[in-house]
């Protein structure tokens, strides 16, 4: 009981060490900047050691016993553990200006490995389910009515924002006869939109959305196509593709603020409950 | 024009929809009539379940000793008299013997994984059901073998697509090579990084080149320093001071190369100041802190943020602003995006960050990389498109081809 | 010998990376799973290079009297508190041994407080920084702030509509712009990957010949 | 007019320190006074719940990868939490391991933390296989077989004298995987086990991940995703006991609805000041 209390203590006076930066950059900051940086490698030499090069490297080279018999890991060979084990070690010459070129070998070992890894897997992941995803009709959807309203809006909203990114660039220098004018318009198209919606069936509202999916996908990846001037369809493609890209990165903006304060939330909590046991 | 344009856009997206939503009418299962209670004494075997096949299964390790058997349900297993508990599955090396019972799956199971097969040797498999006291007829498939396979046939979409899309990658790099041009158009971005650079000349004040904070092998720090070449060149015939900070040794020594190189190809190797390519500090929070110190201090009238960049980006586009500076940014780390569009004048979104280098660099590597997506990229919309009308027209196999696993 | 050895084995080890994929082959996977574990060990002795540097910058910072060395220190007595109690303490890091809780005690909270320090920049960023100068920036701030709402519990009590246009702006713009982002990022990928292969992108041998 | 602008002028350069100041003390009374407010379960979540409602009493266990670190264990070690508190309550079985050399404590801590509380057994109903490194390589490993990539668990134990283990040899044995992290492994996961294996995936990632993750959720590359303390929170309300996740949303309400006021507030000043510049001649 009192030895964990010490140890939240600890925590605590850690914590508000870094919280003092927030006054200005102070030596209680630097102190705990420093030390986490000592503790944290300390802390992954041990686990890297223990969970990886120990039973991989050290032990099989060595043939040193696994739970009382002297088992070959994984079917390991003690020669088949040194080989990269030594390739390992080579990493090391980089240390030594005159031989530091032996550590591209296995350098060069690691980075083509890696790079041919991947590109099947992010080919097929990124690419093609994505595309097969875009190309095939959306599953039901719960709610028609919830569904149809927001579709319509959404819809109107795009609309809108079309036309004025198309015709007229500049909305705030129109002021605000323009904005009321974008209301009234996105009232009147979002109704519209929705008495259309109501008339077609739950099915339409999915195709709907379906259409605004792709229109997006395809004026996000027109906008990021260099090779030709965005004027005309492609200019018109992109200038959707940036409606959607701002919507999406307003999106991750939201969820970014939620994040640092979840953060602080923990931090807190930390604080009141675990250590001073206040609430 | 526009409204005409408008007007005909939705008339189109309201017919697509209706064609959609009717291509979406699944059929509607018919109910079958129920089985009689099970009152009457069984006597009677159960209908043999039908159309066996056995084929090779391929998987990630191919030992060629699994062969995969499906089979159509017994009529009486779910439905007519319901009364199938199982089947039992056979194999034999010869067709005229039933051989030996390898398995006895429950019943509703239509599938088998038979991993014990010898590779290379032909296997007669048959099927019963049975409902516990007696065996139905059998359906038999054979022979088939278990083989090491070459290749996934079911990866064939992901070989074809990415040899494509290598193949346009290397014609371009080759092309650029051979002098070829090869159209990129102007990122908006780089007029927007030349206005900043010139107000920054006209107010008299620095300009602040922040490389981000990545290592050196990290394609948005190299894609930057492309970037900080050309600025350079730009602040050296205006004889503006530049200042370069820098959270990683070897990229400090590295933009010191560049600019240093830039400041002669100007003609003004006078004016380079090596003390304005600065290491500041490799932890995140300490860059941060003292990049807003140089903000403050030196009060550039430029800041320009090109490169990997994570949370520090925040605290550095909120202090600029606040200084009043003008502030270009680009990075392709998506999260921090959001944060340099509401607080920068202009950002270089993703991508954007590489064409510009590529732009301004032309360099072969950079431009194949570019141009080969940019194709492979209209390659997918075609793909899309097509998927589209096929499921529209009801036919999934175009899409399915890609279904892959 | 210095270029063209490593450029080979990269473009070999590439190779055979990349095309297993398409051959399920009992032997080739045999020595697929073979080369896996040869990364494995070199990620992880090219993840304790990282170590070794951090001890020769902190080193010279002491040797050479920096204004700063005596954060150096405090940076040295972490480093060896934690090795000497990994390896030589007798519980070495099972749970609740002096190894466990320096983790818990020490590294977890500080590690954590400095990244929520970001919520009070983020605040104060929204009051100063964060403007609807232009179109694309006031679209961006409205989603932001129709999500924020729509995640907490706060935003149903004001309107049920809130939750549900989140859920939209999640399920159909966001959607839509991060799918045609992740196909762009994705080629971007694999023609590093390509170039990196073939040698035509060489930045990871670094300088020098 | 003037002196209006006038205030906004000062309004616009007032310390930040303060809001500093009223952050803190925004996240700090709802610990005292806290308002109760109800949690909605959305479809991401509900269907990661759904996913780990299937497993079954002593059968396949679920892979569960604590990827994340201390800098964002607030928001995610919630999850875990929730999630192995599920699993041992419908006395489904659960292999812990990580990819990232912290999680290592911080799995350790969650798992052992939770066992205690609903009573499971080592070697039973959970096992830990520890930390190993190389992200993609081991994803891929495991899909060929799970001893070779971990020949024993953290604690020096053989695979082959782990009870539960018998008869798990790869992707194949494990009917779902979930992938806490706060950097790119759950992508990894996607790529590297669903893609080549067909493995089911789930994901509980930080919030400032999730919206990018979004498109493997359509196309059903996820199975569910859990995004930020929301997320746990929304887990939590489905296992009907309230943790951190819950007790976090009052705070974050108040802070988000703050930062809204702030953003109004800032343009609102921002646009004044500026009309009255434009008015005086002074600028663009």
């Amino acid at each position: 009981m009192t030895l964990t209390f010490i140890w939240t203590t600890v925590g605590a006076l850690l914590t508000l060490c870094v919280y003092s930066f927030l006054y200005k950059d102070n030596p209680f900051y630097k102190f705990a900047e420093h030390l986490v940086v000592g503790v944290s490698a300390g802390y992954y030499l041990v686990i890297y050691y223990f969970n990886f090069i120990d039973p991989n490297v050290v032990r099989p080279v060595f043939q040193l016993e696994l739970g009382g018999e002297a088992v070959a890991f994984g079917g390991t060979e003690w020669w088949m553990a040194l080989i990269p084990g030594l390739l390992g070690l080579l990493l090391y010459t980089r240390f030594f200006p005159k031989i530091a070129w032996v550590g591209r070998w296995p350098l060069g070992i690691y980075v083509g490995g890696y790079a041919g890894l991947g590109i099947s897997p992010v080919m097929q992941a990124r690419v093609i389910d994505q595309m097969q995803a875009a190309s095939s009709p959306l599953a039901g959807v719960p709610d028609p009515f919830a569904a149809a309203t927001n579709a319509a809006l959404g819809f109107a909203i795009f609309v809108v924002l079309t036309y004025f990114l198309l015709v007229k660039r500049h909305i705030v220098a129109r002021g605000i006869a323009m904005s009321i004018g974008a209301v009234v318009l996105s009232a009147v198209a979002g109704y519209g939109g929705y008495v259309v919606l109501s008339a077609l069936s739950a099915q339409g509202v999915v195709s709907m959305t379906n259409i605004l999916l792709v229109v997006g996908l395809l004026g996000t990846l027109a906008y990021f196509f260099f090779s030709m001037r965005h004027a005309g369809l492609l200019g018109g493609l992109a200038r959707i593709g940036i409606i959607f890209l701002m919507v999406g990165f307003g999106a991750s903006f939201g969820y970014t603020v939620m994040s640092r304060i979840s953060l602080l939330i923990g931090r807190v909590s930390f604080l009141l409950t675990d250590w001073l046991h206040l609430i | 024009m526009m409204r005409a344009s408008l007007a005909v856009l939705s008339v189109l997206i309201v017919a697509l929809s209706c064609g959609w939503a009717s291509a979406q009418d699944d059929p509607v299962p018919i109910e079958t009539g129920l089985a009689p209670p099970d009152t009457i004494p069984d006597i009677l075997p159960p209908a043999p379940a039908t159309d066996l096949t056995a084929v090779d299964l391929v998987d990630n390790d191919d030992a060629g000793d699994k062969i995969e058997l499906t089979w159509t349900l017994s009529p009486d297993d779910a439905g007519g008299m319901r009364d199938v508990t199982g089947y039992y599955l056979w194999r034999s090396e010869s067709p005229d013997a039933r051989g030996d019972t390898l398995a006895l799956v429950v019943a509703g199971t239509s599938s088998f994984v038979d991993d014990t097969a010898v590779p290379g040797v032909p296997y007669y498999y048959a099927v019963t059901a049975t409902d516990g006291t007696s065996l139905s007829g059998e359906a038999a498939f054979g022979p088939v073998s278990g083989r090491r396979d070459w290749f996934t046939v079911s990866r064939l979409a992901v070989l074809v697509l990415a040899a494509i899309f290598f193949a346009l990658v290397l014609a371009f790099t080759r092309l650029a090579e051979k002098g070829a041009e090869l159209f990129v158009r102007r990122i908006p971005g780089l007029n927007a990084i030349e206005e900043a650079v010139g107000r920054a000349t006209e107010m008299g004040r620095p300009v602040l080149y922040v490389p981000g904070i990545g290592e050196i092998d990290n394609i948005m720090t190299i894609a930057s320093l492309t970037i900080l070449s050309h600025v350079a060149k730009i602040t050296a015939r205006y004889e503006t001071p530049l200042i370069v900070p820098t959270a990683r040794a070897v990229v400090m020594s590295a933009a010191e190369e560049v600019v240093k190189e830039a400041y002669a190809e100007a003609g003004k190797p006078d004016a380079y100041n090596p003390d304005n390519i600065r290491y500041l500090s490799d932890a995140q929070f300490a860059f941060a802190g003292a990049v807003n110190g140089i903000m403050l201090r030196e009060r550039p009238a430029a800041n320009l943020y090109l490169g990997a960049f994570w949370a520090e980006s925040l605290l550095l586009a909120e202090t600029g602003f606040e200084a009043g500076a003008i502030q270009v940014a680009g990075t392709a780390m998506v999260s921090q995006l959001p944060f340099f569009v509401t607080a920068c004048d202009y950002t270089l979104l993703g991508e954007e960050l590489y064409a510009a280098s590529a732009y301004l660099s032309r360099e072969p590597k950079l431009l194949g990389g570019l141009k080969g997506s940019d194709w492979m990229k209209i390659i997918t919309i075609g793909l899309i498109v097509v998927g589209i009308i096929m499921n529209l027209a009801g036919a999934d196999a175009f899409v399915e081809w890609f279904h892959t696993n | 010998m210095r270029r063209r050895v490593p450029l080979t084995l990269c473009f070999i080890a590439g190779l055979f990376m990349a095309v297993q994929y398409f051959i399920p082959h009992h032997n080739v996977a045999a020595a697929y799973e073979r080369l896996l574990l040869w990364l494995q060990t070199l990620l992880a002795f090219a993840f304790l290079l990282g170590t070794v540097s951090l001890i020769r910058v902190h080193y010279h910072k002491v040797r050479d009297r920096a204004p700063d060395r005596g954060f150096s220190i405090v940076m040295f007595v972490g480093l060896f508190l934690m090795i000497g109690l990994g390896f030589f303490h007798p519980s070495h890091h099972a749970p609740g041994s002096p190894f466990n809780r320096m983790f818990l005690y020490v590294q977890v909270p500080i590690e954590a407080t400095m990244f929520s320090l970001l919520a009070f920049y983020i605040a104060s960023a929204a009051f100063r920084a964060f403007r609807a100068r232009t179109l694309e920036a006031t679209l961006l701030l409205v989603a932001a702030a129709i999500v924020m709402l729509g995640r907490v519990p706060i935003g149903d009590m004001i309107s049920a509509r809130i939750p549900e246009a989140t859920r939209w702006i999640l399920e159909v713009p966001n959607l839509a712009a991060k799918r045609g982002i992740m196909i762009g990022v994705g080629l971007g990928m694999m023609a590093t990957a390509l170039k990196i292969m073939l040698g035509i992108e060489r930045a990871w041998m670094g300088g020098g010949d | 007019m003037a002196s209006v602008t006038e205030f906004f002028e000062k309004f616009l350069r007032i310390d930040r320190r303060w809001i500093f100041l009223a952050i803190a003390i925004a996240v700090v009374v709802p610990f005292f006074l806290p308002l109760g407010l109800p949690v909605v379960v959305t479809p991401p979540v509900q269907r990661l719940y759904d996913a780990v409602e299937e497993l079954e009493l002593g059968g396949p266990p679920l892979l569960l990868s604590i990827d994340y670190t201390p800098a964002t264990s607030p928001e995610l070690e919630p999850m875990s939490t929730a999630i192995l508190r599920h699993v041992f309550r419908q006395d489904a079985r659960v292999i812990v391991m990580t990819l990232h050399p912290a999680g290592y404590g911080m799995a350790e801590s969650a798992i052992l933390a939770a066992a205690e509380e609903e009573g499971a057994e080592y070697g039973e109903d959970f096992c830990f296989l520890g930390f190993q490194p190389g992200t993609s390589a081991v994803i891929l490993g495991l899909g060929v077989n799970i001893s070779n990539v971990f020949p024993e668990d953290a604690y020096g134990t053989p695979l082959t004298e782990i009870p539960m283990m018998e008869g798990i040899r790869n992707y194949d044995d494990i009917p779902l995987l979930i992938s806490l992290a706060g950097w790119s492994a759950s992508e990894a996961w996607v790529y590297y086990a669903h893609q080549p294996y067909g493995q089911r995936v789930g994901g509980g990632v930080t919030a400032v991940m999730a919206t990018d993750l979004y498109p493997y959720l359509d196309s059903g590359q996820l199975v569910g995703l859990l995004g930020g303390m929301r997320g746990a929170a929304e887990y939590e309300e489905l296992i009907g006991q309230h943790g951190s996740g819950v007790r976090g949303m009052d705070s974050q309400s108040v802070i988000h609805l703050i930062i809204i006021i702030l953003i109004i507030l800032g343009n609102l000043a921002y646009f004044m000041t500026r009309r009255q510049r434009k008015l005086a001649g002074e600028g663009t």
